[in-house]
This record gives C-alpha cells, structure tokens and sequence, in this order.
C-alpha cells in the first residue's frame, strides 16, 4: 500500500510540472495566480500521501488542514489586489514579459 | 483488502481527474477556459481522493482513526468550498480587468491574451 | 538575590521594554525614567556579576534549570563581564542623551523608540552574556531587528540606507547560522564549550566541515562588524539615522561582533585551529590593514560628520580583527581593550555629532564653525574624544594602541604596525580639521588678524545632552588612567584560553 | 658623601603646579590682573619648588617619585637629576621672566582671548617641566605630546589663515614624527628589553639589541623628536612664528625646542648610553647631520628679513649645536650641550623679547625697516646686542662658555671638520646678527616715523628683555 | 553589481558544498546530530522529565525556552519595528499620493462573504486547537498564533480594513502583544522570585497543587499561550500597516 | 526519507526559485515565492521535521503570502532589475 502512496505522489508531483510551467510561462499574471492555486491544493494531497507512507496521518492531517484553510487567503488577496488597482495604472497584466 | 481496492480505486480516479485539470492548464487557450479546467478538475479529484484515504484510515476502526478521517474529510469540505470561491475571485477580477474571453473567432495572437 | 546578577543584566531592559511597549503610548512621560531605571539596574547588576567573576571565577547560569549541552546558559568569564559592562554603561550614558533628541525627532513614536531601544540593549547584552552558540543568533537577530527599527526611523534617506543594511546584516546573519549548522551536523551540539570539547574528542578539527564552518561564521560575522571589503552598509546607516540611534549602534553593535569573533575564534575552535591550524593569520592581517587604511581615507574624502566618523569605524575594525589575528597575547589584549576603548571613543565623538547636529541642524563639517567660543565644554570633551582616537597619552586610545603596536611587533607583523601609526596620523589630521574650523572657522580672515569681533555668545546644550558627553570624555581619560585592574581582567582571559 | 636617592613629591608637584594654576586662571577670565597674578604666584611656586630641589641635587643624589604603573612593568614615573635640574631652573625662571613680557605684550596690542593664552602657556610649562623631570620614556614621551598639543592654541593664537597654515605645518610635523617614529620605537625598547625603561646613567639597551637595530632606533629617536629642529624636520619652526611673540620667545626658543633637543640627549645618555653609542661608532653620523643643519640654516638665517623668521633659523641652527655636542660622545661635548642649551636659552629670549618689543612699538617685522631703531629704543636695542653675542658665542655673554666647550670637544675627539664647521657657523652667526645693530645704532632712519625721541615698549616687555639680557651676561660667570 | 552577486553566491555555494564528503549520510541514526547523547536524551527523557510527548514542545518550550521567548521577542521587535517605521499619526490625508490609482470602493461580493463568514470561525477554532494540542501533535503558539492572525486578515480582505480594525483596534494590539511577552516572562520571572532560575518552572509547583513535573508540563501551556496572543496581534498589526499606507484606514 | 519524492522537491525547488528571481512582475513573483514554500513544507514534512513543516505551512501560506503582496500594493509591482 506504501508503494502506491509513492507512486501516487510521484504521480501528482509530475502533474505539478505543466502548473510549473504554467507559472513559468504566463502569459498573464492571473495564469500563474490559478497554478499556484491548484499546486497548493495539490500539496496539501501530498501532506496527506507522505503521511500515508509514515504511517502518522494524524499527525500530517493537521497541516494540511492548516493548507486547505489558509492557501484561500493567498489567493483571495491576490483577486483583491487585481480588484483595487486601476487596470490603467498598473503593471499591464496582459503582457507576457521576460 | 476491499478498503484498499476501494481506496486505490478513489485515488486512481482522483489522479485521473487531476491529470484532466494539468491538460486543462496546459493546453486551453486562454485565462477562463484554464481556470475552469483547474477549478472544476481539481475539486472533484480531491474530493475522491480524500475520500478514499479518509477510507482507508478506517482498516481499524477506532476512535483515534475516526477522527483522522472525519478531518481528511473536513479538507475536503473545506477545498470544496475554498477552491471555487478564489476560482471566482481570480475569475472576477480577470474579468473587471478587461480580458475578453476566448472565442474561436479571434485570431491566434490575440488569444493569448 | 546575587546569584541571578547574570539574568538581571539582561531582564532589566527586557521586562521594561515590554512595559514601555504596553503603558507608553498612554503615558508618553513614563517612559524616559523607566529607561534610566532599567539601565541602572542593568549597569548595577553588570558590575556585580563582574565582581563575582573576579571572586568566584567563570560563572554559569543554567536557564531553565537545565545543565548544559541540554538546555541554556549563561556562561561568564572576564571578557564578557567587561563588555556587558561597557554596553550597558553605554547604553545608560546614551539613555540620558536621548532625552530631547526622541522627542525633537521621533515625536510620536517615543514609547516605540524606547521599546526598540532596550530591546536591543538587551539583544547585545545577551549576546555578550550567553554560552550557546544557536542562542546568540536569536539575539543577533533581535539586536539586528532593532537597529533597522531603530534606523529607519530617521529621516528620509535613512530608509535606503536602512535597507542596504537588512540585506547586508541578513547574509551576515545566515552566514553565522549556517556555520552554527555545520558545527551542529558534526558534533551536534550547540553549547559553545560543549562543541569544543565534541571537536576535541572526536578529533574533528582537521575536518572538511569543520573549516567550512569556521569561514561561514567568521565571514557573516565580518559582515556585521563591517570588515573592509563588506562594509558598505555602514557609513549611510549610521550617517542618516536618529542621533541617539547613530549614538547607540556606533560604539556597541560592531564591537559586539568583535566580541563574537573572539569568542568563536577562542573558545568554540581553539587557539590552537584557529591560529597553529589553520594559519591564516597573514591573509587577515593585510585584509585589515586594508580595511584601515582605506577605512581612514574615506574617512578622509567625507564632508558629512557623522559619515566621516562612521568611516572611521570601519578602520578601528580593521585594527581589532588585525590585533586579534595576530595570534600573539598582546595583540589579543590590545584588541579586546580597544573593544572597551574604542566603544567609549565612538560614543563621545558621535554624541558630539548628536549635538552638533540638534544645534545647528546641519551635518556638514562646518557646522562646528565657532564652537570653541559657543560651546567650549563640548569641544573640550570631543577633543578628548578626538585624542583618544589619535592615540595620545593618557587617554584610552593611547593604550590599547601601545598593545596593538606592541603585538603587531611582537609576532613580526610591521606592516600591521606601520598600518597603525599611518591610521593615527590620518585620524589627527581628521579631527584636527575640524579643530580648526571649530577654532578659526570655515574661511579665516585673510592676514595678521586681530579681528575683534564681539564675543558670540555661550550658549552650551542641554545639560541632558552635555553631562553625557562629558561623562563619556571624563570615562575615556579614567579607563586610559586607570587601564591596569582592566588590563589584568583581560590578560587573565588571554591567558587562560593559552594564547602565548 | 655618597649619592642617594630620595623619593619626594616635589618634582610631581612641580610639573603640576601650573596645571593646577589653570583653574584660577580660567575662573578669575575676566578679571586681568588677578588672572596674570595667578600665573606668577604660579611660576614663583614652580620655581621655588625646582629651587628647593637644588640643594638635593647638587649634593649628588637624585630625587625619585613613581605615581602609578600605567602598563605592566612601566609607569609614570618622575626622577630629578642634575641634567633635568638644569633644564627645569633655566625653563621655570624663563617662565615668570616671559610672564612679566606676555603682560606687557599682550595689553600693550590689546590681544584677545588673553585667558586662553595664559592658561594653555601654564599647560606648556607644566608639560616642560615634566619632561624634564620624567624618569623613564614613557612619561617623556606622555608630556612631549602634551607639550605638543598644548602649544597648539598658542602657535594659532591670531585664528587667522596665517597661523592656520603655521599651526598645521607645526602640528604635522610634530604630531607625525612623534606618532610615526618615537612610538614605535619606544614599544620596540619595551618589548626588547621587557623593563621599566627607565633612564639609567650608562644607558640600559646594550646587550640587548645589535648594530643595525641600534642605528635604526637612533634614527627614528633623533628625528622623531622633530622638536629639536634637526633638518629635514625643522621647517614647522619658522612657520610657527606666527605665534604672538612671548610664545615664540619662550616655547620657540627655550621650551619646545629645548625639550627636543633635551630628549635627544637624555635617549643618547639615558637609553644607549655613550659607551654603547661610541662602540658601535654611531656618533659620527648624527655629527655630520647635524654639521649640515648648522651650515644650511645659517646660510638661509641670513638671507631671511624678517626678523623673527631669521631668528627662527638662528635657532634651527643653535640647536643643532646641541645635537652636534652630544653625538661627539665625548664629556666635553656633552657638557658644552648641556650649557647650550641654558646660555641659547638666555640669549634666543632675549633676542625674541627685542623682536617682539620693536613689533610692538613700532609695528615693523622686517629687517630692512629697522634702520636707526636704536636712537628710538635703545634699551631694547642693547639688550640685542647682548643677546646676539651670546648667541654667536664671543666672550662677553653666557654663550661663550658653551661654545667654548663644544670646540674642546671637538679638538679632543680630533674632530677638525666639526670644528672648522663651528668656527664657520659662527662667523656667520655673528654676520646676519650683528648688521641689525649695527644699522640700528649707525645709521640714519629713513622714515620721519623715527625722531630721535626714545620711545620704548611697555614697561613689562623692557623690564622683561633688561632680564634677561642681564642673566645672559650673569651666566658667564658660572662654570659648571 | 549582478555579476558580482552571482560570483559570491557560487563560492558560497562551492564552499558550503565542499564539505559534504565529510557529512554523516543523510538520515543517519548514528551521526553526530542524532546520536550523540543530546537527541537521545531528549528522545528518552522529556517524557519523565516534563510529561509532554511531544518531545519538540518541551524542547522549544523547556529545555530552550529562553531561545523561544527570544523568538517570540523576534516576532514582536519586528512588530514595533513597522509600527515605529511605518505608522503615521494624525489624519491628513496629503502623502497618499497614490490613492488615485486605487479604485476607492470595491465592490461587495456575496460569494467571497459568505465563504468567509462560515470559514473565519472555523479557522479560529482550529487556531485554538493547535495552540492548545502543542504537547501531542505539531503545533503550538506560533503556528497557532500565524493562523489566529491570519483569520483576521481574511476577514480585512473579504470585508474591507474597517470591518476587521473594528474587531481588532490599534491599541488592543499592542497590548495583546505585550501582555503576550509578559505571560511568557512572567512565568520565567515567577520562577526567579520564588528562587529557582529564569524559567525553570518546576518550582511552580508550589503554586498549584501538582508535582513538579506537571507544572513544567501546563507551565508549557501557558507559554504557548503567550506567545500566541503575540503572534496573533502582531501578524495583524503588520498587515495592516502594510497595506493602510500606514494610516489604518483603508487597505487592500 | 523517500528518495523519489526528495530528488523531485529539490529539482522543483531549484526551478522554483530560478523562476521566482526571472519573473518582472512583483506581484506574479510573491505568488511563485509562495509556491516555493509549499514545496519547502512539504520537503519539511518528508523529512519528519513536523513541527517546522506546520510553521512554515502557517507562516508560508497563510502570512507571509499576504505580507509580500500588501507590500506590492503600496509600493510598486514593477521590478527595477
């Protein structure tokens, strides 16, 4: 069972990869905003998965509890601050730098 | 033995749909079609595969055990309510900002953006 | 009662802090006695537990009630009584000073300056007084915390100046830690004394890890302390911040550090690594004459007085690190009472700056133009401070000079000696610049001038401002004077750690 | 009678009796005549207490006092002997003779900062006397920086660009020999020897230290006392003549320049010692050094027409002297030296007090305008005189019995370069010294500012110069 | 400047680096980190010694107390620190020079309140779960703190800065945060007055009806407590400074 | 101690942290820099350093998130280098 666990998480962390690239690439900022979010749901998942293979998921369950309540704020506070700044005076989120 | 099948089966499933989010991610056009695949995807696949290991915490059945997986499913609960508010929000703001959505009419260097 | 003298050193200003943190924002008069109070107490408890030390021996305060490696302690010798003794006499001397320069600067943020202030009187005493090496870095990042604070509270240009001075202290900062990590990897321990005992034993001093530690340690820590080539957050730091901050952190913060480096140099790696081992006592000692050489020229280039002294600084860095690397007894003895010396020096020239500075509103060198008619016990006080940083007799700065010079001799390094004298002339030539502007003004009369142009009017600082100043010049002659019981508290450290 | 050493706290109290004078003195600011009545009752104090001295030191002991060990193995210590007892009579009389001057100088221009003046000149002598009376290096060395330092403010007395520029060129060249050679050298003594560094009569370094060590050392000790005026290291001399004229007088002619030169002999005596200095044969380079300055500055005294500078190289010169007798390493040499120093003292004092009295009077600095002064103040003018013959050493005033002794030196070592190098310098001592009398007496003023009415300087000022002027002639009759 | 930054960080790099061949293997049991006396002792004894399991707690709390009490020190220094920096008195409105840029009101939305009204609550909840399970699980004062302050942010963020000042005023801050460093040292100071050194707790006892190592055991709580109120006011009043231009008056 | 999940954070991390220093805009950077801290945690965690894994999981996605883009938002979201 500790064997699927492991492929299981090593399944999720290589879907993290197109988000990497997601976040790497763009195009805008909000792109990126969206693939952190899902990484951030994806790491609590794998909390849970390590703490699987430990054998203590009581002792993991309570930090991924603390991720699934807590990543809402992050991005919660990034909406708001696209919300507040005038799309004219900001740092253009349509174009792709770099 | 049948809660492990049951829970690598919910795991399995849950990874699928994850999978479908990733490709959703990587491969749509544009910034709403992307948040769609991600939000919707990732709620469902999470919710089965924190149901499945909230199973799979029950192979003995004790208090202690049963706490754990009523809290895995309280993750659950809670990324079922989180992840479509900040998917609005992100939404929303995408939106006051000005970014057309994607149609397929619009030609390829503007869909980008 | 006496056996917690350790812990009230450090508590006094710990507790007053929170206190002022709390009440002083309601009652803004509370906070300047509750400051004095503390800090006396603090200097009380300081010169008991040196007492002690001198009866008794090294002192060990178990926090917790934990022996050591497993929980902190205190660990006291002759070295660290003295400094701790220096930072809090420092710190009450400027404590008083800071009477009307808080409330003319920082008017509304007075329970906050005090807050930040014992705060980190308290963060360099307990760095000073602790045996842990993972506890110093906790307070070395509350001492470096309320620097910034302290700092950036001044005016505008002192926020970027703040800023170099974040990235700069953090790298030093992670630096220590990541040394301390090291060390932890290889003997886990973190007790000073108990590390070295582990590297002993084990055998571990010839170790890869071992050295990598030493150069992380002795690397962020050259950071701190502002050693040539990494200075460069320094000078505007101390230039542009409020002048009783620039009055605090001039004298303590970069002597502390020295403290540090003695203290890991000798007591966590040993004379013998640090200096039969690894050897690199020539490397160093050119990197400090560097840094006092080029230290006393910038100085020299600086128009700005408080920049001009912060230079300074940098150079009397360059002569304790170079003293202390001399892996010579005399050197070290040198180095560790110019810790006392210099701390007291600085102090006196940049209170100086403080009051030229609340007097005329002006940082320029000419700003002193006149004084010796308008305020002549002032400058009767910065020429003592200014002597003392040329080295002339009897004031302090003359002694630990003599032992610099005499162990620079002694263990064959002249050009460190050389460095030394070139570094008195140029700070003569310094402080006799502003002499004259201070005697004859900016631009003197052309000619055999017997100008007799009214007397301009006395008018002195505060006796807030000025009883410190004065007290600090009238310290600097009696630690000069009365170097001996000093010298010997030193030597006994010196000699102990067996440092030939 | 055996010579014995007594310990006694006179010659500390005699070194800090003007220190402590002053606090009066800047208490008692704006009151002028209590303030100057404070510096005399101080310098007859000061002079009593070197006078009562003399009796101890004349029956051959020495008078010891330790004040506390200030390094390991060394401290303050204070130690008269008969060559330090010389030193202390001549500065410490010098001193109430140039106080009763600066009294007339100072009010008869009307001077400023008049208390500043008097109480950084108490500082000075204090400092004179204590490196007169100091027992070993480090205490010579302690009140030779503060001799320095405290003759700043007077040097730039007049605060105005001129003596900004003397005061740094003097501060320089003091503060960076005394800094850059002395101190090093008095570490490397210590560290070397490890002792007290205290003077001993045959000189302590022998056996400690070889050749190239030892020629170092005398190198860095001879031109580190800058003070002494030794060419390369003179130049701060002249440019410190700028100084109101009583400083000139007693700190450019006896005090600082005599602690210079004081000190170079009391290393060469104390701290080498003869013995080890003439077996390794060091003397003969000092001697052509100082041969050199004597010859240059006389040369450059004459072409100079301002009076004070003239005198200033005059100075440069005489001091050499002094240097030249102590390295002949030979008794007569180092007597002749000794003597010097008191006999150039009377003589330079006086030449100063009549420089300054002209200044004064008249308002002329340079020789040219002093033509037929001396139908106009001939007091003033006579005393020149006087002071100039025992300044060129011709047999009617003090100064011959030094220079009497130096030539003895000389032709006893054997050495006729050095003394065709005397008799040289003396003539031309004698040829930019004597035309200013001559002109002063024999020749007609040119300006109509000149009546043939006498028309002297303040009272004190001439009063002061008749002084010392005597004293130069009373000094021939003593024989040491 | 770059250039000079990136040489620097590769001879870190290549330094810290260099030392590995001498490191113990990762996770060994026997390296000198874990085996040598100091990690087993606390792996066998702090259970006997202060009746906590969670052998982390009692490290951070007992036996490095002072090292904590410092951190907390940390949290709250950094706390003045930005207030003393950054807070500006008075009210007019002149050097928000960028007001314009922000779009003044933004609009209410239902969805986001709603979700915040049900989630704040339980996300304090479980702040106070945390803080107060620090002996048997992860968890403790900081993380516990971090989270309790972060409800409030949430709140600033899903309402408007008023709403979430209301709840959590300027003043009540900063003595929540002084009282939060007093419960620390005052249990250490306690434990000096009644003769034992700065924070050994084991002479509460004599306070309350326990045994020694059960006051060393709550002492803990109530430590962790302290530090919670520190770091919960703190976190707030950072960010509120942070995002109200200083003025406390609007923000994100 | 899973070496698969070990080689994989570490890779991830390192990309990261390239991507956080190469991206212009503030804003975008404070979010990958919160990223970097939930790999961060979740290496914490495969380690078994619990209790910094739960710390780092409050302060890294809950505080420090927030604190960055507060600080974006009264200063400036364009990168000077």
């Amino acid at each position: 069972m500790e064997d699927f666990f492991i492929f299981a998480g090593i399944a999720v962390f290589v879907l993290m990869l197109p988000l990497l690239y997601r976040i790497a690439s763009g195009p805008t900022t909000i792109d990126r905003l969206v693939a952190v979010n899902v990484i951030g749901t994806k790491t609590s998942v794998l909390l849970i998965f390590i703490g699987s293979i430990f054998g203590r998921v009581d002792m993991f369950v309570d930090f991924a509890l603390t991720y699934a309540l807590l990543n809402f704020i992050g991005s919660l506070a990034a909406a708001r601050y696209l919300n507040r700044v005038n799309p004219d005076q900001q740092f253009s989120n349509l174009q792709t730098k770099e | 033995m049948i809660l492990n099948i049951i829970c690598i089966t919910l795991v399995s499933l849950g990874i699928l749909f994850f999978i479908g989010g990733a490709l959703g991610i990587l491969r749509f056009p544009d910034y709403y079609t992307r948040m769609h695949a991600a939000g919707k995807g990732d709620t469902m696949s999470i919710l089965l595969i924190f149901g499945g290991i909230a199973l799979y915490q029950m192979h003995e059945v004790t208090v202690a055990n049963a706490l754990v997986a009523g809290k895995i499913l309280f993750i659950a609960a809670f990324i079922m309510l989180t992840s479509p508010t900040s998917t609005h929000a992100l939404m929303r703001a995408g939106y006051e900002e000005g970014i057309r959505p994607w149609t397929r009419k619009t030609k390829k260097g503007q869909s980008d953006s | 009662m006496i056996e917690q003298s350790p812990a009230f050193i450090l508590l006094a200003p710990f507790f007053t802090a929170i206190f002022i943190a709390l009440v002083g924002i309601r009652f803004r008069w509370i906070c300047f006695p509750l400051v004095l109070i503390s800090l006396t107490l603090s200097v009380i408890a300081s010169v008991c537990t040196l007492f002690r030390v001198l009866d008794e021996g090294t002192l060990r305060y178990f926090l917790g009630g934990w022996a050591p490696p497993f929980g902190i302690e205190f660990r006291i010798d002759g070295l660290n009584a003295l400094v701790a003794i220096v930072i809090t006499v420092v710190a009450l001397i400027t404590g008083i000073y800071s009477r009307q320069r808080v409330l003319a600067e920082t008017p509304d943020k007075v329970s906050q300056f005090y807050t930040l202030y014992l705060l980190l009187v308290a963060g360099l005493v307990g760095m000073v007084i602790t045996g842990d090496a993972f506890n110093l870095y906790v307070l070395l990042e509350i001492s470096s915390l309320t620097s910034y604070g302290l700092i950036a509270m001044g005016p505008k240009r002192a926020t970027l100046a703040t800023f170099k001075y974040i990235i700069m202290g953090t790298i030093g900062a992670s630096f220590y830690l990541l040394g301390v990590g090291y060390l932890y990897i290889k003997t886990g321990s973190l007790n000073m004394l108990d590390i070295h005992e582990q590297l002993v034993a084990n055998n571990l001093l010839g170790s890869q890890s071992v050295m990598v530690a030493f150069i992380m340690i002795t690397i962020g820590v050259w950071i701190k302390m502002a050693f040539f080539p990494l200075h460069s957050w320094l000078p505007n730091a101390y230039a542009f911040a409020p002048t009783t901050t620039s009055s605090l952190l001039a004298p303590l913060v970069t002597k502390v550090m020295i403290y540090v480096m003695i203290r890991m140099m000798l007591t966590v790696f040993g004379v013998e690594y640090t200096f039969i081992q690894l050897d690199w006592s020539n490397i160093v000692i050119w990197m400090s004459v560097i840094a006092i050489l080029s230290g006393s020229v910038m100085a020299l280039a600086q128009t700005d007085l408080r920049k001009m002294l912060a230079f300074l600084i940098i150079a009397e860095v360059g002569y304790m690190v170079g003293g202390v690397w001399l892996a010579d007894q005399s050197g070290m003895i040198g180095a560790i009472y110019h810790i006392i010396s210099d701390a007291f020096m600085t102090l006196c020239v940049f209170l100086f700056a403080g009051i030229v500075f609340a007097k005329t509103g002006n940082r320029n060198i000419n700003a002193v133009e006149g004084m010796f008619k308008k305020m002549p016990l002032t400058m009767m006080a910065f020429i003592v401070g200014a002597f003392s940083l040329i080295g002339i007799p009897p004031t302090c700065g003359f002694f630990s000079k003599w032992y610099l010079i005499q162990g620079g001799i002694n263990s064959g390094h002249w050009e460190f000696v050389i460095a030394l004298l070139l570094s008195s002339l140029i700070n003569a030539i310094l402080f006799f610049r502003i002499i004259e502007i201070a005697y004859f003004g900016a631009n003197p009369a052309e000619g055999h001038g017997h100008h007799h142009t009214e007397e301009p009017k006395r008018s002195e600082a505060s006796p807030s401002m000025l009883i410190p100043l004065l007290c600090t010049a009238a310290l600097l002659l009696a630690i000069g004077i009365f170097n001996d019981p000093i010298i010997r508290i030193i030597t006994d450290f010196v000699v102990a750690t067996g440092l030939r | 009678m055996t010579p014995t050493t007594l310990t006694s706290f006179t010659p500390v109290l005699a070194s800090l009796v003007s220190l402590l004078a002053v606090l009066p003195i800047v208490y008692f600011g704006r009151k002028p005549n209590l303030r100057e009545g404070f510096t005399f009752l101080a310098g007859f104090i000061k002079l009593g207490l070197v006078l009562s001295m003399l009796p101890i030191i004349l029956a051959g002991n020495t008078i010891e006092y330790t004040l506390w060990e200030i390094v390991p193995n060394l401290s303050i210590a204070f130690r008269v002997d008969s060559f330090g007892m010389i030193f202390a009579l001549v500065a410490s009389s010098l001193w109430i003779v140039t106080s009763l001057y600066s009294v007339g100088y100072m009010r008869g221009l009307k001077e400023h900062s008049q208390t500043r003046f008097y109480s950084f000149f108490a500082i000075s002598l204090s400092a004179t006397i204590g490196v007169a009376f100091s027992a070993n290096l480090l205490t010579l060395y302690l009140f030779y920086e503060m001799l320095s330092l405290a003759t700043y403010p007077l040097v730039t007395h007049h605060q105005d660009k001129e003596a900004r520029t003397g005061g740094r060129t003097y501060l320089t060249y003091l503060l960076s020999t005394s800094i850059g050679f002395v101190l090093p050298a008095l570490i490397f003594i210590f560290l070397k020897t490890g002792s007290s560094m205290d003077f001993t009569s045959g000189g302590f370094l022998s056996g400690h230290i070889g050749a190239s060590e030892a020629l170092v050392l005398l190198l860095l000790f001879t031109f580190g006392f800058a003070k002494a005026g030794l060419m390369p290291f003179h130049s701060w001399l002249p440019g410190a003549m700028v100084a109101p004229t009583p400083v000139s007088a007693l700190l450019h002619a006896v005090a600082v320049v005599k602690v210079g030169a004081f000190c170079i002999i009391r290393v060469y005596t104390g701290v080498f010692g003869i013995d080890f200095l003439s077996n390794l044969d060091l003397g003969t380079m000092i001697t052509w050094i100082a041969a050199f300055t004597i010859i240059t500055s006389s040369l450059i005294a004459l072409t100079q027409d301002n009076l004070k500078r003239r005198l200033a190289f005059s100075t440069v010169g005489q001091l050499a002297y002094i240097i030249l007798g102590v390295a002949l390493l030979t008794p007569y040499g180092l007597t002749g030296s000794m003597m010097h120093i008191a006999m150039h003292a009377f003589g330079k004092i006086t030449l100063f007090f009549c420089a300054g009295a002209i200044f004064q009077a008249t308002g002329k600095k340079y020789i040219s305008e002093m033509v037929g002064i001396g139908k106009r103040m001939p007091i003033t003018m006579i005393a020149f005189f006087i002071g100039s013959m025992s300044v060129v050493g011709l047999p009617f005033a003090g100064g011959f019995w030094s220079k009497f002794y130096l030539l003895w030196g000389t032709v006893s070592d054997g050495q006729h370069f050095m003394l065709i190098v005397l008799l040289i310098s003396s003539l031309l001592n004698a040829a930019y010294f004597f035309p200013i009398v001559f002109k002063a007496f024999f020749c007609k003023p040119e300006e109509s500012l000149f009546e043939n009415k006498i028309q002297e300087a303040h009272p004190c000022a001439v009063i002061a110069l008749s002084l010392t002027a005597l004293g130069s002639i009373f000094l021939l009759s003593i024989r040491i | 400047m770059k250039i000079i930054g990136f040489i620097a960080v590769c001879i870190t790099g290549w330094l810290l680096l260099s030392a590995i061949n001498d490191f113990p293997d990762f996770g060994d049991p026997h390296s000198p980190a874990n085996g040598y006396r100091l990690s087993q002792y606390y792996i066998t004894d702090t259970f006997t010694d202060t009746s906590v399991p969670n052998m982390v707690t009692a490290v951070l709390a007992d036996y490095r107390g002072y090292d904590t009490l410092f951190e907390t020190v940390v949290i709250f220094t950094a706390g003045i620190a930005i207030i003393g920096i950054l807070r500006r008195y008075g009210s007019s409105d002149k050097s928000v020079g960028r007001s314009k840029a922000f779009i003044e009101e933004p609009r209410k939305d239902l969805l986001i309140h709603t979700t915040c009204r049900l989630l704040i609550p339980i996300i304090q909840l479980f702040a106070l779960y945390v803080i107060a399970h620090g002996h048997h699980s992860p968890g403790g004062g900081f993380q516990g703190g971090a989270i309790f302050g972060a409800s409030f942010i949430l709140l600033a963020l899903a309402h408007n800065l008023k709403t979430a000042e209301k709840r959590m005023p300027e003043r009540r801050i900063l003595t929540l945060a002084g009282v939060g460093i007093f419960i620390y040292a005052g249990f250490g100071l306690a434990c000096l007055i009644l003769g034992n050194n700065f924070l050994d707790y084991s002479i509460l006892h004599k306070l309350l009806p326990i045994t020694p190592i059960e006051a060393r055991s709550h002492s803990m709580l109530g430590v962790e407590i302290g530090v919670a109120f520190t770091v919960t006011a703190i976190m707030f009043s950072i960010y509120s400074n942070l995002v109200s231009s200083s003025r406390m008056k609007e923000g994100l | 101690m899973i070496w698969a999940f070990d080689l994989i954070l570490l890779i991830f991390l390192v990309i990261t942290a390239i991507i956080a220093l190469q991206v212009r805009d503030l804003l975008s950077a404070t979010m990958i820099f919160g990223v970097y801290s939930f790999l961060m945690c979740l290496f914490w965690a495969e380690m078994g350093a619990v209790d910094v894994a739960f710390t780092e999981a409050a302060i890294g996605a809950g505080v420090s998130t927030v604190f960055l883009i507060a600080t974006v938002f009264r200063t400036s979201r364009r990168s000077s280098d």
